[in-house]
Parts: C-alpha cells; structure tokens; sequence
C-alpha cells in the first residue's frame, strides 16, 4: 500500500490533514479512555496513555503532526473535563513537546527510524514540557509553591509514555502501511 | 464513560448565555482572563465573583454540573489556599499556635487567590459548558481569519478540529472493541501484574493506529470525490449570528473591567 | 460445558447520569455441544449479551455460569483468565485486532497470553491455518498485507488457537463475498461436529440461523423473548414480525408454494434442499391420488 | 442515448515495477448510458474498487482511456468530472466528514463555493429526498448505518449529480439498512431517472439491475442482462458468488424431478411456472 501511488498533491493534502485530525482524537481518546493503573503515583496511580499516544503520533509522522496532535488533543482534553483553564498551557507545553520529540526523530531524514535519537528527543521534550507546566501554573496559582507538586506526576506520565511508545513504534514502523 | 465524557461537559440549553454567539462568548472569557489580575483589593475582588455569580446564573446551568466539574479542582484549591496562609509572613498575627503562625496579610492572600482561582474556573467551565466544541471551533475560525494573511491555515484547522471532534466518538467505539477483543485473547490493560498490563498496550495501540490510518484514507477518498480541494472559494455553510444580545455582552465587559481600574488599590 | 444465564441485566455506564439498560432478566441455558443461534433486530442486546459469555462484561444483575465458573452481579470476579481461554470470541470484523509482525505470531499471541508453550502454540498455528483455507506460506507474511477476506480467515484462526470448547461468533461473515461467506460458515459447522464445540452464532441471517442451528434465541428490546428449535421459530411467522424479524428466505417461498397448493406441506423445510425434495413428493402424492 | 461513462480497455496495476504479480484491473472496456441501471458483480479482490477509483480520477489507467460524459479524464478536468459524479463508500463511518448530518449534506456544496441560501435549499430538498430531513442536527454516532449511508446518497445528491455510484454501499448494513438503501436508491431512479453503477456481492441487488457487469481477477468476464449473467450458472459459483435464490430453487426442483418449463431468476416467475406446469393441467 504505497499511499502516493499516483495521487495527487491536493489529495496528499488532505490526507495529511485527516491524518492530524485523527491524531488529535486518537491522543484525545488515549487520555480519556486509556489508564494503566501504577502502584505509585498521584490520582489513585491511574496514569493515562495520552503521553504515549503523543509520542508515537510524533515518531510516526514527526514534528507538525505531533506538535498538533499534543496540543489540539490534549487541549481539548481539558476543555472537555473540568480543566478548561489548563488548556491555554497544555497547548504551549504539548505542542512544543510535540514539536521536540518530531523534530529530533525526524532529524536529518531518519524518519523516526532510529531508536535511539527517538529516545532521545522524548527525553529532551521531558523538561520543556515540565517547566512550561510549571511557569504556567505558577501564574493561575499566583504562587511558586504550589505548581512544584504536578511535578512528579508529569515525570511518572512522561516516563509510562516512553516505556509505552518504544515498543509500539517498533511495532508500526515494521507494518507495510507505514514503510 | 464515553457518553460521560462527550456529553458530560455542553450541555445544551435555551438561556442568554447559551445563545450567545461563540466569538462573543471566546472573547469575552479570553478577555476576563486577562482582567482579572487586575483585580488587587477586597471591592475588586468581591466584582470580580459578583460578576460571575451572575453569569452563573444566567447560564441557567445547574450548580451540581458545575461542583461535578470542580470536583478534581478543589484539593488544589484547598492546598492554595493553605500554602498561603503558611508562607506569607506580613502584617498582624490573626492566630498563633506555637509551631503556626497565621498573619493577616497571609490570610488575605489567601482568600485572594482562591477567589481568584475559583472565578477563572468557573468562568472558563461556563464557556465550554453553554458552548458545543463545533461551536467553540467555528467561533476561533472565524475570529482567527485576519491571521490568513500572515499564511496561518485557520481554515484547515478549523476543518481538522471539526473531524477530530467527529471522529472522537467512532474511535472511543474503535478502543472499546479492540480491547476487548485483546481482553478475550488473555492479554488484558486493566488486571494482572504490571508488567503484564503494560505488555497489554501493544496489542491495543498498534491495531488502533492502523486502524485510524484507513480511516483516514477511506476518508481522504471521500472528501477527495466530494470535492475538497482546501480552503480556497469555498462557501460556510454554518453561520454565525452576531447580534444585539453580544454587543451588549461586551458593553458590560467594559464597564466592568472600568470599574476594575477604577477601585482598585 | 454449559452456559446458563440466569436473571441477567445489565446496564452500561450504570451508576451515572447516563445509565442505560440493554439487557433485563435474561435466563438463558446453552448446554454443552449445542449449536446455538441469537438473532434480534438492530439494538437488541445480542453484542451485550455475548459478552457475557466469557466475563467481558459482567452482569448487574443477576449470575452466568459458564461451566464449573459463577460470576454474580456485584461480586468482583478475579482470574477470568482460564474462563476466556475455555470461550474464543470472534468479534464481528474480527481483522481489526490484528496487529503482530507476521500472521504465525499473530495466531500464537491468544494461546501464548494462556500458558501454551511457543512449540505447541506454532504447531497450532500450522495446523490451524489450513484448517481456515489458507496456504502455510502465507504464515510468515505480515498480517497487514493480506487481503480483506484473508485477514478474517486469520483473525479467526487466532481465536482457534487459543482451543476453546466454546466458540462464540458475532457476524463474522460480515462484508465478504458469498463464497467466502459459505466456506467459513461451513467451517465453523464442521468445528461444531467433528470437535463437539459448543458454537454460539449471533447473526442478522434467519437463513444461517434455520441452516446451521439447534437451537435459535430470539432478543427483543433487551430481553430474551423466545428460544426454540429452528422449526419452533420460524413456524410461527406473526411472532417473528412482532419482534420486527423475517422468516428466512425459503420459508416465505414455502408459504407462496403452499398458498398455490391450497395446503401445507408436512413440514417447514430449512434448507432449499428440503424443500425441494418436499415439494417433489408433495407434487407426487397429488398425482398419485387423481 | 447519450454515454455517461465508459472504459476502453483500461489496465491499472498498484504494483507496476512487479509485472509478476496481475494487475488490479486487466483490459477492461464497458459503456453506460444516460439512465441505466449497471451493477458490478464480482469476488473480493476482483478489482471492483479499483475501477471506482479509476472513475473518479483518483487512480490513472496505465492502459487504455476512462471516458466520462464523453471526455477522457485527465488531470485538467478532473473536479469537473467529479461534480457530476456522486458516490457512496462501503463503511459508513468513514465518508462522514460533517459534524451534523446537515453539515455533512453541505460539504460538497461548500466545496465547490455554492452560496449560502441555495445551500440551504439543497441541504434540505436533498435529505428529504433520501427521508431524512426529520434528522437535520443529530450527529453520525446516533445513527443507524442505514441513515448514515442515506445521508451520504443525500450529500451525493445535492450536487445533482449525473451519475450515482454506489461501493457496496449495503454491506456492512443489516437487513433492514439494506433495505433502506435500496429502496431510496430505487426510488431515486424513478424519480429523477438517475444514473446508478452499484457495486455489490449481492446478487439479489444485481438482479434490479438493467446490465450486470461480472468480474473476475482484474478482468471483465460477461456483461449482458441479469438473466443472462446468471444464466451463467456454475461459472458464477466458480468465481466466488452465487446464484440468485429462484435459480437456485429451479435448479434444485428439476434435480428433484418437479415439472418446469425454463429458467427464473424471480420467485413470482418460478411460483407462475409451477403453477402452470403442475397445477393447471
Ligand atoms: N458502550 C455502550 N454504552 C452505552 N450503550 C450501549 C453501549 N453498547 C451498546 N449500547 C446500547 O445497548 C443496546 C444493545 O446494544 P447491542 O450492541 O448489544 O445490540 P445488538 O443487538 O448487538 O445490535 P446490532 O445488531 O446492531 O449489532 C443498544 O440500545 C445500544 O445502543
Ligand atoms: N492500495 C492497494 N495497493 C496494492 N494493491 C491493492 C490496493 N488496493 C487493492 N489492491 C489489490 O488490487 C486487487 C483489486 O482490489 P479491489 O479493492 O479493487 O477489489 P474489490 O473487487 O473491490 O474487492 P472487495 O469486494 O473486497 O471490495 C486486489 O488483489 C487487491 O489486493
Ligand atoms: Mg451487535
Ligand atoms: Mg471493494
């Protein structure tokens, strides 16, 4: 299934824009609908696979896509569940996380190819997204204090998505839809 | 829990904020955001939540969809409102434990910031909550559209906004049968040992992925034969009316945020 | 092993605003080796009852059995795991939980997640795959890259794999072409016999439903308003449409025939064979008795 | 007569650097006439799709010319060829682009830059064609199939499209969307008098249909009238379909030894025949 065969620019478009539609919900989804439950952890240790999802939406189809994806399916997220004043940052901290994670997988033409400069890129994004967070929520707290405390449970969701992401691109890069 | 999640938040209704058009409401709560930290003494703050109170109230949105919503919220708000109440070390003392000493301007602070935080809450959740997120899209498209000159695709976001939203509830359908398909196949997200249930993630992700990914392809076929060729000389189809009632909305916005500057210290 | 449902509701999402209700006081018996049929207009619950054939769902009201296994409303069923292994589901578009590199380890994935060691589980993949029609090479394929028609045949030999002694299927002829559609019905028949499974078949089709089963369970609006012998069932054509069902294709033709003759035939034929060699001898005795 | 469509020997292959494997297509040559009826017919994978594709320009024939409204398609006047054509997908899920199903009706006529009351207009003329303009507002996951893939033939239509395809349109449907279906696109004809290419397995379908057109493998294997599609007989069954329910029943009573006199492919005919050859003696 080579997806350009003949197509047109214009359907190579759209596709594209589907694509980063569907993302969005697929990430939407995963934070909503999919939980493994850690023994640690904040909120009763329930971790959503939203992370994950955003990871991989990156890997697979690299910086834009994945900036849209984290930030238009986890933003909706918020608006949809009682934190509509997160939203505003989770679009900055996901799209740039997003963005990171694409950009450095799809560094030089590696396509997200190479496992090791994916780990990397998800590592690198950990911080930003992290510190946006927290500057963030230090403004609507008013407060420096108070933000400290999502730390550890935006590091235990990262380090699920990474753990989660690895293998399923592993997975998806060897099916022939995405060669 | 996907009706819940879909549903749980629009809730459709007749009222004066409900029917106010999308750009009116986006603008008027982007606006407020900003205002409100204007707000720096008790009279600005006491407008500030009268203010809502109101909006509240003609929203006609019942408390208990709006305590449900909060309900995440509160602890952070307690824990606010404790924090400041511990580290700020100004003005008279109000109550001395030894080991605790509560100052005025601490509990000041305090209340300060959890009217603060409460009002954004509330003000944020009454726009999702009166407003359908197709609504909420076609208002930021339309508000967005000067930004097409500086090559912005608002209007293929607004598209991919609207297929996302659309799509949400066909792939919360998709997960609930892959992974109970998977569940029936021993390998299960939800029991077990850890280890286990993180191996179970593969088994549910990649199938859904593939699938989304034919979606999108049928999909792309589809608005292809049906004519799409992006953004340019197409027509709306959904209208937005902007009438007196917004204009209005927005004479208050000044008056109050007036006032604001007005009382406060 | 025998299935018994007795009393079974259950509502989805129970406890929220949006509790709704899709099955209420089911009592359904399905003993061992019986060849049972679900049938029900659209919405019926026939998907939410299946699922509680394996402890997918588990009822708010009400127990399942399933074999020596109880599962009551309200109590927490723990290790389900042997209970699944015992009954395969084959969802309807069962192609969609594909999702391994190549088909051999797709297939040997369900037996694996129970226990079975990689030899046992390849040697039933092997076998496996011939029993669904399909050449052995095609095991070292990637699953993505077969046809619509050959990833069902695959998907449904994953569930084989796992040696239920209860196969539960939802449509799973959905979408394929009528040969296709023959041969796996006709291999699940032939599952049925030779290995005695119990087989549970939800389908839209009155005509598999009268051809293949012993026994046919009606769902209406929740509930479960009939179950019979296919004879039982389709012999009576105003229940049916009460439940906004059809008689089966070659029953309606039997009553066109017999409105034509002015009287029944002995029997209701199932089959077109049947009826054909009926009304052959029908059609003599009429001769024969001018 | 005026021709709609045609294909002069068209060839299309996905894989062309691998001339191993066949093509999707295989010289295919066939015409449609303003107001026919044509089904397809064939077994998965025979290539039935393909050719849709090739039809509205989304694939381009290696071999051979596709024709529509007289005009081989090219790149130049392909969004014209598609505004004149309607087509309606197997899932309904995935050809529903619009929020509501009013949205969904409207969004060829916002492609193509049709103006606001006129829209409206045609959103609405169009759904109540199809019987679904008591449905304006709700969205597609609280639909049936069947009104889902209404609302697809209503967005078709409000193009007013020249010629109406249908992918299998009706199965993934259950009896009673199938039905549904049928019956709007039968309806449809005798309304307007549009021109229909469905694409099906069934070949109950087939049966209402002016020409059959039968595939195997990539390649055309018989065009006539049903009747004579089916007359075919064990060929079909070969080839991955069936025969329809009264020719098999004639077949079956003439093994059985009941007196008939020809061949029917509607049970009215088979029951006429037997009363005549048995009864009425
Ligand atoms: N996840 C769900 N949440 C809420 N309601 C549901 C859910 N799944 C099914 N229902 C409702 O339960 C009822 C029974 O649905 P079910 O899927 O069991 O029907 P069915 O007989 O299998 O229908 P079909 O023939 O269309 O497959 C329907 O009214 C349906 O809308
Ligand atoms: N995108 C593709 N890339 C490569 N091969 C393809 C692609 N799509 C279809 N094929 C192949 O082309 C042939 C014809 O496929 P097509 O989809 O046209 O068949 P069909 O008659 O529509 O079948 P069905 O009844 O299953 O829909 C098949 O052998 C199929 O495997
Ligand atoms: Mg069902
Ligand atoms: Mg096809």
């Amino acid at each position: 299934m080579q997806k350009t065969l003949d197509y047109s620019s214009s359907r190579n478009k759209t596709f594209d824009l589907i694509i980063s539609a569907l993302l969005i919900s697929l990430v939407f989804v995963s934070t909503v609908f999919l939980n493994i439950k850690l023994p640690i952890g904040g909120q009763g240790g329930l971790v959503h696979l939203g992370t994950g999802m955003l990871f991989i939406a990156s890997i697979m189809f690299g910086p834009k896509k994945g900036a849209l994806a984290g930030s238009l399916g986890m933003g909706l997220f918020d608006l949809m569940s009682g934190w509509t004043i997160w939203a505003p940052g989770t679009i900055i901290a996901r799209g740039l996380q997003g963005y990171i994670v694409g950009k450095i997988a799809w560094s030089k033409g590696r396509n997200g190819n190479s496992i090791g400069f994916n780990l990397f890129g998800m590592m690198v994004s950990i911080p930003v997204m992290v510190v946006v967070y927290y500057l963030y929520e230090s403004i609507i707290f008013g407060n420096w204090i108070i933000p400290l405390g999502s730390i550890p449970g935006n590091l235990v969701q990262n380090a699920v998505g990474m753990v989660i992401a690895i293998p399923v691109c592993l997975v998806l890069k060897k099916t022939p839809l995405f060669k | 829990m996907m009706e819940k999640m879909i549903f749980g938040r629009y809730i459709p209704g007749e009222s004066f904020v409900h029917r106010l058009d999308p750009r009116s409401k986006l603008i008027f709560v982007f606006a407020f955001i900003l205002v409100v930290f204007l707000a720096n003494n008790i009279v600005t703050y006491a407008l500030l939540l009268a203010f809502t109170l109101l909006v509240i109230l003609m929203s006609r949105i019942r408390l208990y969809f709006l305590i449900n919503g909060l309900k995440p919220i509160i602890i952070l708000l307690v824990f606010t409102f404790f924090i400041h109440i511990l580290f700020t070390r100004e003005g008279d003392i109000l109550l001395d434990l030894g080991f605790l000493k509560v100052y005025e301007e601490g509990l000041r602070q305090g209340i300060f910031i959890s009217v603060r935080f409460l009002v954004l809450v509330f003000m944020t959740s009454i726009l999702t909550l009166t407003t359908s997120p197709i609504s909420i899209t076609d208002g930021i498209e339309v508000l967005l559209n000067p930004l097409k000159k500086i090559k912005l695709p608002v209007h293929e976001l607004a598209l991919m906004m609207s297929i996302a939203l659309r799509f949400i509830p066909t792939l919360m359908d998709e997960t609930d049968k892959i992974m109970k398909a998977q569940m029936a196949r021993g390998s299960d997200l939800s029991a077990g040992p850890l280890k286990e249930r993180i191996k179970a993630v593969v088994p549910l992700l990649v199938p859904l992925f593939v699938s989304a990914f034919k979606r999108a392809e049928d999909l792309a076929t589809a608005m292809e034969v049906r004519g799409y060729r992006g953004g340019e000389g197409r027509t709306r189809y959904r209208q937005l009316k902007w009438d007196w009632r917004d204009t209005l909305c927005l004479v208050v916005f000044v008056i109050m945020t007036a006032l604001l500057v007005f009382y406060r210290n | 092993m025998d299935i018994k449902l007795q009393q079974v509701s259950y509502a989805y999402s129970k406890g929220t605003p949006f509790e709704k209700y899709a099955l209420f006081n089911v009592d359904l018996t399905i003993p061992h080796g019986t060849y049972q049929a679900i049938i029900g207009h659209t919405g019926s619950g026939k998907s939410t009852i299946l699922q509680h054939f394996n402890g997918l769902l588990k009822p708010s009201e009400g127990q399942v059995h399933i074999g020596e296994r109880v599962i009551v409303a309200g109590k927490k069923a723990k290790e389900l795991k042997p209970v699944r292994q015992k009954v395969g589901i084959v969802f309807q578009f069962p192609e969609h939980q594909l999702f391994e590199e190549t088909v051999l380890k797709d297939i040997m994935f369900g037996p694996m997640n129970f226990g079975v060691s990689e030899q046992v589980a390849e040697a039933r993949a092997r076998e496996l795959i011939k029993l669904v029609g399909l050449p052995e090479d095609i095991l070292n394929k990637s699953p993505f890259d077969l046809s619509g028609g050959q990833m069902r045949r695959v998907a449904i030999a994953g569930v084989l794999a796992m040696d239920p002694e209860v196969i539960v299927l939802d449509e799973p002829t959905a979408g394929l072409d009528p040969r296709g559609q023959k041969e796996i019905m006709d291999m699940f028949y032939n599952l049925h016999k030779e290995r005695g499974l119990t087989t549970i078949l939800v389908t839209h089709s009155m005509e598999d439903a009268a051809r293949y089963a012993d026994q046919i369970a009606i769902m209406h609006e929740g509930r479960c308003v009939l179950n019979g012998t296919p004879h039982e069932i389709f012999s009576d054509s105003d229940t049916l449409e009460k439940y906004r069902l059809e008689l089966p294709h070659i029953v309606r033709f039997q009553r066109k025939i017999e409105q034509l003759m002015k009287k029944p035939l002995s029997k209701i034929c199932l089959t077109e064979e049947e009826l054909a060699a009926e009304v052959a001898h029908a059609l003599r005795e009429g001769r024969d008795a001018k | 007569m005026t021709e709609i469509l045609s294909f002069n020997n068209v060839s299309f292959s996905y894989t062309p650097d691998n001339p191993e494997l066949r093509n999707a297509v295989q010289d295919v040559s066939f015409s449609i006439n303003e107001g026919e009826w044509i089904a397809i017919v064939g077994h998965n994978g025979s290539g039935k799709s393909t050719m849709v594709k090739l039809v509205c320009g989304l694939l381009f024939p290696q071999d051979g010319e596709v024709r529509v409204m007289r005009n081989v398609l090219t790149e130049e006047n392909l969004w014209e060829v598609r505004s004149n054509i309607g087509m309606v997908f197997q899932n309904p899920d995935n050809q529903f682009v619009g929020a509501t199903v009013q949205d969904d009706v409207a969004f060829a006529l916002e492609n193509s830059g049709v103006p606001y009351t006129e829209m409206v207009d045609r959103v609405h003329s169009s759904l109540a064609q199809v019987k679904m303009d008591k449905f304006l507002n709700h969205e597609p996951h609280h639909l049936s199939g069947g009104q889902k893939q209404r609302v697809a033939i209503a967005g078709a239509l409000a193009m007013r499209p020249k010629l109406l395809i249908l992918d299998e349109a009706t199965s993934m449907l259950d009896p009673q969307g199938r039905d549904e279906v049928l019956k709007t696109v039968r309806a449809l004809r005798e309304e307007i008098g549009l021109t229909v290419l469905s694409i099906t397995h069934d070949v109950e379908e087939a049966l209402f249909a002016d020409r059959v057109l039968f595939m195997n493998n990539g390649q055309k294997y018989a065009e006539g009238t049903p009747s004579e599609i089916f007359s075919l007989g064990d060929k079909l069954v070969e080839f991955g379909l069936e025969l329809p329910f009264a020719m098999r029943m004639t077949k079956l009573f003439k093994d059985n030894g009941v007196l008939l006199e020809g061949q029917h492919m509607s049970e009215e005919e088979l029951v006429n025949d037997l009363w005549t050859s048995n009864f009425n003696k």
